[in-house]
């Protein structure tokens, strides 16, 4: 058994999907407050793996050892369009948050001062744009207390503001003992971080000849 | 009035039905062999 | 990997599968066409002429052993569905796909011969009896099952939706016979019980040995389809590849 | 990791989905509106004969509602498997039967409880027997949320298709089937002031069944949407 200073520690894990592997068998160990930067071209199962390790897929090859539940923020950001950004925020801290938050009005003023949407708090979801959209996502992060983070392209449809904010929340975090893996295609990468790479090879190239 | 036409018939298309049943099968995987060995035919020349 | 996992594992990998079915199909062909020969000879040359129902007992031949198939086969779907949803175990999801176009074809196989026996009894082609009701109700459940399983894209998951599918029906399935039984009997007063006053034994045998044949004939129908949805999923895979090969001398 | 307590979640997700309902009032009454055309339906079809309309309203009504809370099952989890709300609830740690319960509790006070409210006056169009109403009534109440239960096993699993709905109806009609019998039966007995507390203690004990059942078919049917 791995020895258990790992947040997480995954062995030759895969996934197949149509019964081909979506990306070439990857094994890691994540210890508490290190960050991983999981980067591969698009198509290579970035948003996949996230998925097996948050728990939603079951993995075809490998293993993975996780103390506990980690939080995924995934594309879809979990906002009902009828709901105004407080009411999305009281829903997701009553019913996913930590024991003190429930109904804590104060709590929630802050996390949304915090994620800068003080100015559409009473807005619906539907009129937010896509960078107020995934924002909001993120509020998740500050109210709930996993320590493990799954991140799936943090840093899309933000802006300057919203990139130093999610710079912060995520040193915060693993200054705290927490870990973070982060998954981005390229052009935007966290600054200022000592990270670990995981490159994901996708396993449709080795058969692109057979594919044919 | 004599049975036999209804005994003729339930038994045809019984045998109908369990026919095709059983050849469905067979003749896919007649033309799916077909069509996997010509892909491989292809890839083989490619090479 | 305790020794039932590794069984399940190794009997589970396709290329064993494959092979293991190739050599079993031949038998169980040869098995079926054996039993329902003697069945046949027995039941048209041996049996009497039932009293009551004249010739027409004869399609009782089709008739029970088909409806007896339905039930049996969607009963085992939803037991193998079970096995492949906890172990996940791909062998088993590709059999409960295989078995549902054969539940289907038993259970069509059973009405068209039910309206078919029952037109010179009762005079018309359909007649909303019990048995023959509860068979169509099947027929959806089964038709249910396999639009469910074209509907998805993906394979494993589509399996999975049907094997879940199949658990939820064969658990209603005793529920829509009885309530549909009680229900036959509220609307058209008990009807003449049962198959009428006791099978005589002669016509006895030749029931019996239709209902082991049919076992048979799903038993080689169930693996051939198997092996089709094998080579069709797993045709880039190494062991696909190599059969071709193979096959090509 | 404090997760929240069950009930805490249980209740917050209630409360959410009726500021959801309120704030889509216009949506609750579709329905309702289907209903009373599909009712009204019948007698166009079958001829306004008082008689006759009698004899078939118990199965008429029952039909109808059946249509109805199919109608509105699609939608039971689709909003919030599109927008990632339902990716969250699995990964959140509470259990998933729970939020399928709540899911279809909400489900049932939204689709389900109006018809047994509307039940008087499709009563009236189909010319029931007096006698027949409350036991049409009580039908309802016991019927309805077993509609909602079974109907949410078929809602979860065909959740993630985008051509779902009809496929929905052809999964759950063939288990609709036994409700149906019964208390259309039980509501013709009434009307013939025959005995029918059989026929409704056969759906409460349905009624149980279901409630034990069905949330963890449907939570098993999430998650297996969900991949």
């Amino acid at each position: 058994m791995p020895n258990n200073s790992y947040m997480l520690s995954v062995s030759e894990l895969s996934f197949e999907r149509y019964f081909d592997r979506v990306f070439e068998p990857v094994s890691f160990e994540l210890a508490a407050g290190s960050l991983l930067l999981v980067t591969g071209s698009n198509g290579c199962g970035k948003t996949t793996m996230l998925r097996v390790l948050a728990g939603l897929l079951e993995p075809s090859e490998g293993k993975i050892h996780c103390q506990e539940q980690p939080l995924y923020a995934g594309h879809n950001p979990a906002i009902k369009d009828d709901l105004s950004v407080e009411e999305n925020i009281m829903f997701w801290m009553n019913f996913m948050g930590t024991r003190e938050s429930v109904r804590d009005k104060e709590l929630c003023k802050r996390v949304i001062r915090e994620i800068g949407l003080t100015p559409v708090t009473l807005q619906e979801g539907r009129t937010l744009s896509a960078g107020q959209r995934k924002r909001c996502s993120l509020a998740r992060l500050l109210f709930c207390d996993e320590a493990l983070w799954l991140l799936d392209e943090p840093y899309s449809n933000l802006d300057r503001e919203g990139i130093v904010m999610l710079d912060g929340i995520v040193r915060n975090h693993l200054e705290s003992g927490g870990a973070c893996i982060m998954t981005t295609h390229g052009s935007l990468r966290p600054e200022g971080f000592e990270l670990q790479e995981c490159h994901l090879v996708s396993g449709r190239e080795r058969y692109a000849g057979a594919a044919a | 009035m004599s049975y036999t036409p209804f005994i003729m018939a339930a038994y045809l298309l019984s045998t109908a039905v369990l026919l095709w049943a059983a050849l469905a099968p067979v003749i896919k995987k007649r033309s799916l062999l077909r069509q996997l060995k010509a892909r491989q035919q292809r890839m083989d020349k490619t090479q | 990997m305790n020794p039932i996992v590794l069984f399940f594992h190794k009997t589970g990998s396709p290329p064993w599968f494959y092979r293991f079915s190739g050599y079993l199909i031949p038998w169980l062909w040869a098995i079926f066409l054996v039993i329902t020969a003697i069945a046949l000879y027995l039941g048209f040359f041996h049996a009497p002429v039932d009293y009551q129902q004249g010739a027409t007992v004869r399609i009782m031949y089709l008739h029970v052993p088909a409806a007896w198939m339905s039930m049996m086969i969607y009963g085992l779907m939803a037991i193998m569905g079970f096995i492949a949803l906890v172990w996940r175990i791909r062998i088993m999801e590709v059999l409960v796909i295989a078995s549902a176009p054969v539940g289907a074809a038993f259970t069509m196989m059973a009405l068209m011969t039910g309206s078919l026996w029952g037109r010179p009894m009762w005079g018309t082609y359909w007649v909303w009896d019990a048995r023959l009701t509860s068979e169509l109700v099947l027929l959806f459940l089964y038709f249910g099952v396999i639009a469910l399983y074209n509907s998805f894209d993906e394979p494993r998951k589509a399996a999975r939706a049907a094997s879940l599918m199949s658990i939820v029906g064969a658990i209603n399935l005793p529920i829509i016979y009885f309530s549909v039984e009680w229900w036959n009997t509220l609307h058209q007063g008990s009807s003449f019980g049962g198959d009428g006053p006791g099978i005589h034994p002669d016509m006895l045998l030749p029931l019996l040995l239709m209902a082991i044949s049919t076992k048979f004939f799903y038993g080689a129908n169930l693996l051939s389809r198997a092996r089709l949805i094998l080579l069709k999923q797993d045709h880039r895979k190494r062991w696909v590849q190599d059969l071709l090969s193979q096959e090509k001398h | 990791m404090s997760k929240q307590a069950t009930g805490t979640a249980f209740g917050a997700l209630l409360r959410r989905d009726f500021l959801l309902a309120y704030r889509r009032r216009a949506e609750l009454l579709q329905p309702l509106v289907f209903l009373m055309v599909v009712t009204t339906l019948f007698p166009l079809g079958v001829g306004p004969s008082p008689q006759l309309l009698a004899n078939i309203a118990p199965g008429v009504i029952w039909i109808a509602a059946l249509l109805a809370s199919v109608l509105s099952l699609d939608s039971l989890f689709r909003s919030d498997f599109e927008d990632g709300t339902l990716e969250q609830m699995v990964l959140s740690g509470q259990s998933l039967a729970l939020i399928a319960l709540a899911r279809i509790v909400a489900h049932w006070l939204v689709a389900g409880l109006p018809i047994v409210l509307l039940s008087p006056l499709l009563a009236m169009w189909m010319n029931l027997p007096d006698e027949g109403l409350p036991i049409l009534i009580e039908s309802l109440v016991i019927g309805t949320p077993i509609l909602s239960l079974i109907g949410a096993i078929g809602g979860a699993l065909t959740v993630s298709l985008k051509r779902g709905g009809q496929l929905l109806s052809l999964l759950v009609f063939p288990l609709y089937v036994p409700l149906l019998i019964l208390a259309t039966s039980a509501v013709g007995a009434a009307v013939v002031d025959l005995p029918y507390t059989g026929q409704l203690g056969l759906m409460v004990s349905g009624l149980i069944v279901a409630l034990t059942l069905a949330p963890f078919a449907t939570a098993a049917a999430l998650k297996l949407s969900l991949s």
